[in-house]
């Protein structure tokens, strides 16, 4: 009680003994610390690295063309992954039988546990380059010592018997790449013009706002029919549909860019960000230094719900006839398959694996968001 | 005077320990305290800045912020009903802990001017204390809002009811608060330094009014002030606090005159320090009452949107080196001014030259662009608000930082040096840079903000109540550092302070201000030696002394402007 | 107040004149015309086309003047004497056709909004405040499922569990019998017994984004020191919450509030269709498909002056709830 | 003979509302032939049809009443509103005589003045008929129509027009019947000039008397037909929830409608006909298997939903009922013969490039695929059945063969590019746009992904474009597009008369070759055709000529074989079984129905269906 008579300024290390010795983490590091430690976050951040590089590695862990039609297997249900056959390693998928019902027009499955299709993992296959440019023979996992009959649908058929796991595998690119483009433009324009509108408010914002609400009066779907018709017909599907993307999120910023607006206009005036003009920064400075980070949840939460939206926007395309054209395929194309009475009652899976594929890729990123947030919130979660 | 006195503490604390994890090692905040409350008096804690009031008062409540966690020790609380509880026991969440909370313990938080919701009308946020301890009916509710707003000298209470609290001056906030804490006579009040944002007269009858409810309703009082002057004017008892410890605990005739724990002394002396004029400025040579002006203010005058004329034609001047000091009645307009200055508002009228490093002069009312950010850099401000004008989502750092690095004079290591050198000077360790503002006590927060000022090399800082809650010892410190800095390089300062010790120990020139208009100005001697205008004298006789055994405040004299 | 409506409404005059040039344009855009459309239909029947017969029809309709005369006769006909034209394909004044479209798109739209809110703040609240727990886990899965699948398949796949496995009449918003009904108890019960699934298909999407945003945002104001202070107060923690933290976490949801109405009317065309409801909707993508311009224009134009309302309406929601924006 | 009538008239006779029923029927009513039996009265049908664009299938279901009409095996020409035909033995004349005592819906009779109505003041008015409708022109010179006594009229031709009964029976020969002067003159300038201006005056959609006329009765039964309630008709049912912007449609019995079972009871035995308006054909499947439809045919009756309609029958509580939808080929790839593009136009003309893609597609597999198995690879052609049917026509270049279809290729296109793509002669990859909308439930856009495929196997690239049905319709009348694939009708009987398949004809929804078309209508338009096209014209020509039976069958025959040696399209598989679903508890529906796109069916035998319950 008696020797705590120093001044702070004589020894500062003194003051929390503890800490001293441990450096001071840069901010970023600091980030990347709090960011580690959430452990769903990064469990997350794996499992968005590997839909991308399931993405890329398309051609090699699908065992089929997603194109390749199948007359026998149409509609077939997905076959189970088995990795033991009476004790001994032997990976195989249940064999199917198949009989045409000609009265109710359909085939009709039975699994045949007697019958297995063995199945191999890095089976060779027919020449491909993988990544546009690497020669490969192998496939991830593939059917070996197959009859012409065997079939390996791990996600099941769709109508035309092609291969769901290959397709969702395929979808991947264009559905984790495309999609997030606009996503990401959205973002950007939402956030800077919407910043621009409530920091600045006046006659800036005003014009903003009128300019927000012309675009936000034109409905998008007349708009795409229009756009889709506009668009010459030697353009290849891919850059189509980039195309409508684009001006997609041209018009989808405008939400975003009214919720920063309205956040900032109440921010604007904080001292904090008086202080911060003070100190000389440039107006947008403040707006990309001081405010968003204050409006950081938010605008992540939107970006994580903008990616599904994104991802499915090629359905609402689809069923209007101006999505994605075969044979490129994307979940969204494979979602707007999915889109009949057919697929729900007799074939969900149809439905449930590219929902599933979409849940899992948005979720991660939703995490990874969350993630990221908490690591910039001041304020420690438990 | 004296309350009734009881045996039975009504709040006992025992062994309180409340520790904050962080990711570079637990922070014991408060560290086996133990204190007992008596109904009907007053104990004053006092301590160094960072020593661990705020955060005892919090865990009374149970408010302690995450992470922060109470691990250790008891709270017996006799309430109301005769029973006690051990509020470290209670659930958090519980109906009983919200019983107490508000009616039976109130409490005024240290930063009255984000501890309020800005978008709720003032006399709805105190009006909720008795809807939800009492379920006073709505209309009923108001009138008494009015009554509590009038007692603590809002002016024209029945239009501030209706007003948002970022409309108010800080004072005036502080003043809200206090009425809320009081709007259900609780049998106990902490008061979190309720007073640094308010003049002394004002202070003095707010003191008043604590005392006259002490009075009246048997009140215990739990006040943490940095203010020696109102410890020796209230206390029964005194407890002094550092880092986390109780150093000294006793009656207030005892410490200030026997104190025996070396730090104690220490305070003490630091007070008598800042009771006379710093020695550095004594021994200074009166700054040449250069003609070249660095600052000249005619007649600027501003009115709020609401209607409010809140700067009525301000004429002042500052000279190179030189510090001006602005005192005035809480809500007179100070801070409005200040921030006209960097034009963070608008004067409608008026001229304001300011002379620039290469001699020219501009009128900063009319400046904009880059003229207006060039003088912004010459021209820097401390908030009052140490709380709002620190981004809650950046690192100290950053925001020391921030300057350098805009003003392009250090980065990356540099920086971070820099950075650390500053934090070193206002006391502050430098391990902490890279916690975020709201993991600092108010007075750490403060000097966040004025290291963040002198970081780069301004011409003029405008202090809006720069040391308000800081201890003494820190506070003279500062006060050393900053009159140090305008030695070096001629800095001139216009120091708004409430604390006429404050204003004698470091400024050169004084100016006083009422309703808008500054009534007088003059050397610093002049003015409160000789006060000229009624309202200053009324000032200086509000003036507390920090010696128990001569309580002043009772022959204090109130001025009354006889114009509307 | 007052005045800031009456600038507004100034202000809304030239985007309503960009708005209608654009629409005019975009539904233009796609090659062909509303003959064409009739010419598909005869040649579906087996009849011949008649060239001649078309061409008249397409003088008689004005189809063969320039564009900008189309325009000015259709704006015209608005502005001077609240005539949107006539729907070609329905031989009727546009006027006649959708107010009563309209109209059951805002009860859907308000019913939708009602039901939204309702239950997406409350969850979203509990996600915020139990953040991390089992909880607000399974409330994320749950909402990014909804998410993920498109509401019209959300549609499809809850009309035909309904229809199939509950033996539920599905589509519409009334049974047969009383389609053409004047509105009585038995109406309205059996409104009620459709309207809630699109209302629930429709919303569940917008639910799960409410609830993703409204707890992003209380996460962000749950700590701040005015929290505490009500806390202080000894308010309850429900109430608190609510008083506080959320009222903040609202500004957001209002900002882009107004614009509920438009989005309903234009944005849930698809689940309008599959479960074809008598909503604005479905006659937009009709009239777009068969290049029936005045009513397809008159539709967006009313869109957009409903976003233009809508806009204006949040904007005075914004002001409300948070005295530190002021309406300019 | 005593007549019977439902029971929900006879209050409204007792009321004195109607006269009784032997008065309101024509003095010589048609009597229906049953396919069960005589049935009973009451019920209503609940059907339903898509909320927009589908008005055509209200014409289906309830509004087929000719002069004439095709027996329900569509073999065979019958009197039908008139009682007996008459035609001259050089097929130019044709004599109607009207049963007698006919009366419109409204009581009023229905006589020759009406019929003459049409053909003076309507036909004949170049305001109200710009163009006359190719069924009464033959040779450029339109029918004269006239009035020979009350009951009895006269067409007549100034050549030749042996198809002209044929043609009246299907359902573009309502045209001389459905204009009730008595009403209508009102809206006619010629009658009422003065009256019209008011009219006008409170009609605000109408600009002139023309839209005014045309607003209430209307060609081809557009939607303003089927918006009028006013309109008097011959219909069995008569509407009383228009055709407009509610969700539904309905219409009950006409009291005055001309036909009997053979017991003498008014037709029709079920009261009433609901349509619900449905905006998407899986709803009308839901509604169907919920048991909420009596009756459903169109939009949900292709591959892809059988199986969900078969499992559905328990608790939709209906069956399958055959319909002999058999158009020439269910799938059609319609290279454009016309196209702008010269290389195109040079590769797409030359025949062995046409049999090089045919060989390349593995019809089979697309069967099996699309339709399940059920089809057969075929041309465009006849149907096996039917008396024109020609093996050699229905199978030609049908096998898949890539080995040839390469080698043929490698004549035309020998250059390939890195990507096994073969190059044009100008050097550029020769790419074919294909146009494909998804309609008729045909799943195109399915078979046009593995058209795809086959023709990438043997070095074509095919670009698909999937647009929708109006895009595509501005892009022919443009002649903008490269190819699409479409549906071909001429599979059974109508192939007389509707040959567009089969050579470059009027522009209704095939356009193969649409400059040749315009020549081929008027030599002074479009572009001359080369020879082996022009032959294929004259062979028509002479089936049209044709005055008896047996010569249009071998005139038809020839032009058959001439038009199948051209190969102007490709087609690919024969149609699949189509069908009907019917409640179970309706009876008298004809078995194997046959239908197409101007046969309008079942509204010919739909009055004598009946609930037995
Ligand atoms: N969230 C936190 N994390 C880490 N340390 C904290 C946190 N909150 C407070 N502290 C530390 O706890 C100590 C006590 O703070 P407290 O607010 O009680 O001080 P105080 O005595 O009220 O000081 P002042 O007079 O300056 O207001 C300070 O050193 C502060 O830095
Ligand atoms: N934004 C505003 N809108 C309306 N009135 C305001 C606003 N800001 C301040 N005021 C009013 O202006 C007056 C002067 O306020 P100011 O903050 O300058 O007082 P002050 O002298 O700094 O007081 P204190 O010592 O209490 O901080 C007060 O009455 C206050 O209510
Ligand atoms: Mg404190
Ligand atoms: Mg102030």
């Amino acid at each position: 009680m008696t020797d705590t008579t120093q001044l702070p300024e004589t020894d500062p290390a003194a003051l929390n003994p503890q800490s001293a010795e441990m450096a001071v983490a840069g901010q970023w590091k600091l980030f990347w610390l709090k960011f580690v430690k959430h452990r769903i976050a990064v469990l997350s951040l794996f499992v968005v690295l590997f839909l991308y590089l399931v993405a890329a590695l398309a051609d090699f862990i699908a065992p089929y063309d997603p194109n390749q039609t199948n007359s026998r297997y149409t509609y077939a249900p997905p076959q189970a992954l088995g990795l033991f056959i009476d004790g001994s390693f032997s990976p195989h998928v249940t064999g199917l039988d198949m009989e045409l019902n000609t009265e109710s027009m359909r085939r009709e499955f039975f699994p045949n546990p007697d019958a297995p299709v063995k199945v191999g993992f890095f089976v060779p296959s027919e020449p491909y380059a993988l990544l546009g440019f690497i020669p490969m023979q192998h496939k991830l996992i593939g059917t070996i010592d197959a009859r012409p009959t065997d079939s390996m649908y791990l996600f099941g058929a769709d109508r035309l018997g092609r291969d769901i796991f290959s397709r969702v595998v395929h979808g991947a690119r264009v559905s984790l790449s495309i999609g997030l483009v606009g996503v990401f433009l959205s973002l950007i324009l939402g956030v800077t013009i919407g910043g621009i509108s409530g920091f600045f408010g006046g006659v800036v914002d005003t014009v903003i706002q009128r300019i927000i609400e012309f675009l936000r009066s034109i409905p998008t779907i007349p708009l795409w029919m229009g756009l889709a018709a506009a668009i010459p017909l030697s353009w290849p599907p891919i850059q189509t549909y980039f195309v409508i993307t684009l001006i997609v999120s041209l018009i989808g910023w405008t939400s975003l860019a009214r919720e920063v607006r309205g956040r900032f206009l109440s921010l604007r005036n904080e001292d904090f960000v008086i202080a911060a003009r003070l100190d000389g920064m440039s107006e947008i400075g403040i707006i990309f230094h001081h405010l968003v980070p204050s409006f950081m949840s938010h605008i992540i939460a939107t970006l994580t719900l903008a990616i599904p939206t994104m991802i499915l926007a090629e359905t609402a395309l689809s069923f209007l006839g101006i999505g994605l054209q075969p044979p490129i395929v994307s979940w969204g194309v494979l979602l707007q398959e999915a889109q009949n009475i057919r697929a729900v009652s007799q074939a969900p899976w149809l439905l449930f694996t590219p929902a599933a594929a979409i849940v899992i890729s948005v979720l991660s990123l939703n995490f990874l968001g969350d993630g990221l947030r908490d690591a910039a919130d001041p304020y420690e979660a438990h | 005077m004296s309350a009734p006195l009881s045996t039975e503490p009504l709040l006992s604390v025992r062994n309180l320990a409340v520790q904050f994890p962080t990711r570079t090692g637990l922070v014991k905040a408060v560290d086996d305290i133990s204190f007992d409350l008596y109904r009907g008096r007053t104990l004053c804690v006092v301590g160094e800045s960072g020593s661990g009031k705020s955060v005892t008062a919090r865990s009374i409540l149970q408010i302690v912020d995450r992470p922060g966690r109470i691990v250790g020790g008891s709270m017996e609380f006799a309430r109301a009903d005769g029973s006690t509880v051990d509020l470290a026991r209670l659930d958090p969440r519980g109906r009983q802990i919200r019983a107490i909370r508000g009616g039976e313990i109130a409490m005024i938080f240290q930063e009255p001017m984000s501890s309020l919701s800005p978008i709720h009308r003032v006399g709805e946020q105190i009006g909720e204390m008795l809807r939800i301890h009492f379920g006073t009916p709505k209309t009923e509710r108001r009138e008494r809002v009015i009554d509590l707003l009038k007692q603590v000298e809002i002016p024209r209470p029945e239009e501030a009811v209706d007003r948002y609290t970022f409309e108010f001056s800080g004072g005036m906030r502080q003043r809200v608060m206090i009425a809320m804490a009081l709007a259900c006579n609780p049998s106990m009040l902490i008061a979190d330094e309720p007073t640094t944002a308010l003049d002394v007269t004002t202070q003095a009858e707010i003191l008043a009014l604590i005392k006259r409810l002490q009075v009246q309703h048997g009140m215990a009082v739990m006040f943490i002030t940095h203010d020696m002057g109102v410890v020796a004017e209230i206390a029964d008892e005194v407890l002094v606090m550092y880092r986390g410890k109780v150093m000294e605990r006793g009656p207030v005739d005892q410490i200030f005159h026997t104190p025996e724990n070396d730090y104690t002394k220490m305070l003490i002396g630091s007070v008598l320090k800042l009771e006379s004029k710093s020695e550095l400025r004594l021994n200074r040579s009166a700054p040449e009452m250069a003609p070249e002006t660095l600052l000249e203010v005619r007649d600027l005058s501003l009115t709020f949107p609401t209607g409010l004329k809140a700067l009525d034609g301000v004429s002042l001047s500052v000279v190179p080196g030189e510090t001006l000091g602005i005192v005035g009645e809480s809500g007179s307009g100070k801070t409005t001014m200040g921030r006209c200055l960097l034009r963070v508002y608008d004067p409608q009228s008026g001229v304001m030259n300011f002379r620039r490093a290469d001699g020219s002069t501009v009128d900063l009312r009319m400046a904009g662009g880059e003229t207006l950010r060039a003088a912004r850099r010459d021209i820097r401000m401390i908030f009052q608000d140490p709380v709002g004008s620190l981004n809650p989502r950046k690192t100290v750092a950053d925001i020391i930082g921030e300057p350098l690095r805009l003003a392009r004079l250090a980065r990356g290591k540099e920086l971070d040096d820099r950075v650390a050198a500053l934090m070193q000077q206002v006391g502050l360790d430098p391990a902490w840079r890279e916690r975020y503002p709201h993991a600092f006590s108010g007075g750490q927060r403060q000097r966040i903000g004025i290291a963040r000022a002198i970081a780069v090399k301004p011409r003029l800082i405008v202090a809006d109540e720069a040391t308000s809650a800081l201890d003494v010892s820190l506070r003279s410190q500062m006060l050393d550092l900053m009159m140090q800095l305008q030695d070096e390089m001629s800095l001139s300062f216009i120091f708004i302070s409430h604390d006429m010790s404050v204003i004698r120990y470091m400024c050169d020139r004084v100016a006083v201000m009422y309703r808008g208009q500054i009534v007088e100005t003059g050397t610093t001697e002049a003015v409160t030696q000789n006060p000229q205008h009624a309202y200053t004298q009324a000032l200086l006789s509000a003036i507390p002394h920090p010696d128990p055994r001569d309580r002043r405040l009772q022959d204090r004299f109130r001025y009354q402007e006889t114009s509307p | 107040m007052l005045s800031f409506i009456a600038k507004r409404m100034l202000l809304a005059i030239p985007t309503l004149i960009a708005v209608s040039i654009v629409a005019f344009i975009i539904i233009q855009l796609p090659p062909g015309d509303y003959l064409t459309t009739l010419m598909a239909d005869w040649a579906s029947q087996g009849g011949a086309v008649e060239m001649g017969t078309v061409a008249a029809l397409r003088e008689r309709y004005g189809l063969d003047q320039p564009m900008y005369v189309q325009y000015w006769k259709w704006v015209s006909g608005i502005v001077l004497r609240g005539d949107f034209g006539i729907s070609f394909e329905l031989n009727r004044p546009v006027t006649d056709i959708i107010w009563g479209r309209l109209g059951f798109s805002f009860l859907l739209a308000f019913l939708t909004l009602c039901f939204v809110w309702a239950l997406a703040i409350p969850i979203g609240i509990i996600s915020a405040v139990r953040q991390y727990s089992i909880t607000d886990y399974g409330v994320t899965f749950i909402a990014f499922f909804m998410l993920a699948v498109p509401d019209f398949l959300m549609a499809l796949v809850a009309m035909y569990v309904l229809s199939t496995f509950f033996g539920q009449s599905v589509g519409g918003l009334f049974s047969p019998d009383f389609v053409d009904a004047a509105w009585s108890w038995p109406r309205l019960l059996d409104f009620a017994a459709h309207v809630w699934l699109p209302v629930v298909v429709i919303g569940l999407g917008s639910l799960a984004a409410l609830v993703r945003i409204m707890r992003a945002n209380l996460l962000d104001e749950l700590h701040k020191p005015y929290v505490t202070t009500a806390r202080a107060k000894g308010m309850s923690e429900l109430e608190l919450l609510l008083r506080y933290p959320v009222r903040m976490a609202l500004n957001p949801l209002i900002s882009t509030l107004g614009w509920i109405l438009p989005a309903v009317v234009s944005g849930e065309i698809i689940v309008s269709v599959v479960m074809s409801l008598p909503t604005a909707g479905p006659l937009l993508l009709r009239a777009l498909l068969a290049q029936d311009m005045y009513l397809a224009g008159s539709l967006i134009l009313l869109i957009s002056v409903l976003t233009i309302i809508g806009t204006l309406i949040s904007d005075m929601l914004l002001a409300l709830a948070d005295p530190r924006i002021r309406l300019q | 003979q005593e007549y019977g009538q439902a029971p929900t008239l006879d209050a409204r006779v007792e009321a004195g509302e109607l006269p009784p029923v032997d008065e309101r029927l024509p003095a010589n009513p048609y009597v229906e032939t049953m396919v069960d039996g005589v049935g009973k009265y009451g019920g209503t049908l609940r059907t339903t049809i898509l909320a927009n664009g589908d008005h055509y299938n209200l014409t289906r279901t309830i509004a087929n009443e000719l002069l004439v009409r095709w027996n329900p095996e569509w073999t065979e020409v019958v009197p039908s509103l008139a009682e007996e035909v008459i035609a001259s033995d050089d097929a130019t004349t044709f004599t109607f005589k009207l049963r007698e005592g006919l009366k419109w819906s409204d009581g009023e009779p229905f006589t020759v003045d009406d019929i003459m109505f049409w053909y003076e003041d309507v036909f004949l008015n170049t305001a109200l008929t710009p163009d006359k409708n190719p069924i009464f022109v033959v040779g450029g010179e339109p029918v004269v129509v006239t009035k020979i006594d009350e009951d009895t009229v006269e067409f007549k031709f100034n050549s030749p027009y042996g198809l002209f009964l044929q043609q009246l029976a299907y359902g573009q020969g309502h045209l001389p019947v459905i204009y009730p002067k008595h009403y209508l003159s009102q809206f006619h300038e010629k009658y009422n000039a003065e009256g019209i201006p008011d009219l006008l005056a409170q009609d605000s959609t109408a600009a002139d008397w023309v839209a005014l006329f045309n607003s209430k009765v209307s060609v081809t039964f557009q939607p303003p037909y089927w918006q009028n309630l006013d309109l008097p008709t011959l219909n069995p049912y008569v509407l009383t929830v228009p055709y407009a912007d509610s969700d539904r449609v309905e219409a009950v019995r006409n009291p005055y409608y001309w036909k009997v079972d053979s017991e003498g009871n008014q037709l029709p035995y079920i009261d009433r006909v609901t349509w619900a308006k449905l905006d998407d054909p899986q709803l009308m499947l839901l509604r169907m298997t919920g048991g909420e439809l009596d009756f459903a045919f169109r939009h949900i009756n292709n591959s892809t939903y059988k199986s969900v309609l078969f499992d559905g029958q328990e608790t939709g509580n209906y069956r399958f009922v055959d319909v002999k939808d058999l158009p020439a080929n269910d799938a059609t790839l319609l290279l454009n013969l016309n196209v702008e593009d010269p290389i195109k136009n040079e590769i797409f003309n030359n025949k062995d490039f046409r049999i090089a893609l045919s060989h390349a597609i593995d019809r089979q597999e697309i069967i099996d695929l699309v339709y399940v198995g059920q089809g057969a690879p075929s041309q465009v052609a006849p149907q096996p059945e039917h008396e024109l049917y020609n093996e050699e026509m229905s199978t030609q270049y049908t096998e898949y063969d890539p080995d040839l279809a390469n080698s043929m290729l490698d004549e035309i296109m020998p250059e390939k590019d890195g990507q096994g793509f073969r190059l044009g002669p100008d050097g550029q990859r020769f790419t074919i746009n294909f146009m494909v909308a998804d309609v008729f439930g045909l799943s195109y856009p399915d078979i046009m992904q593995m058209v795809q495929q086959y023709a990438a196997d043997v070095g074509i690239d095919i670009q698909i474009r999937t647009t929708d049905r109006a895009r595509l319709n501005t892009m022919w009348y443009a002649n903008e597009q490269d190819a699409y694939i479409w549906n071909c009708v001429g599979g059974l009987s109508e192939a007389y008369t509707d040959v567009r398949c089969y050579i470059p004809f009027q522009k209704a929804d095939i356009f193969m070759a649409s400059k040749w078309s315009e020549w081929y209508s008027d030599p002074n338009t479009g572009e001359e055709p080369p020879q082996r096209v022009k032959d294929a014209y004259d062979a028509y020509d002479a089936v049209k000529a044709a005055v008896t039976d047996e010569d249009r069958l071998a005139k038809m025959k020839e032009f058959l074989a001439i038009s199948a040696d051209n190969l102007f399209t490709i087609g690919i598989s024969r149609p699949m079984p189509k069908y009907m679903l019917v409640n179970n508890d309706i009876r008298n529906v004809v078995e194997g129905i046959p239908i197409t796109g101007n046969l309008w069916h079942p509204a010919p035998t739909l009055t004598q269906w009946y609930f037995d319950r």
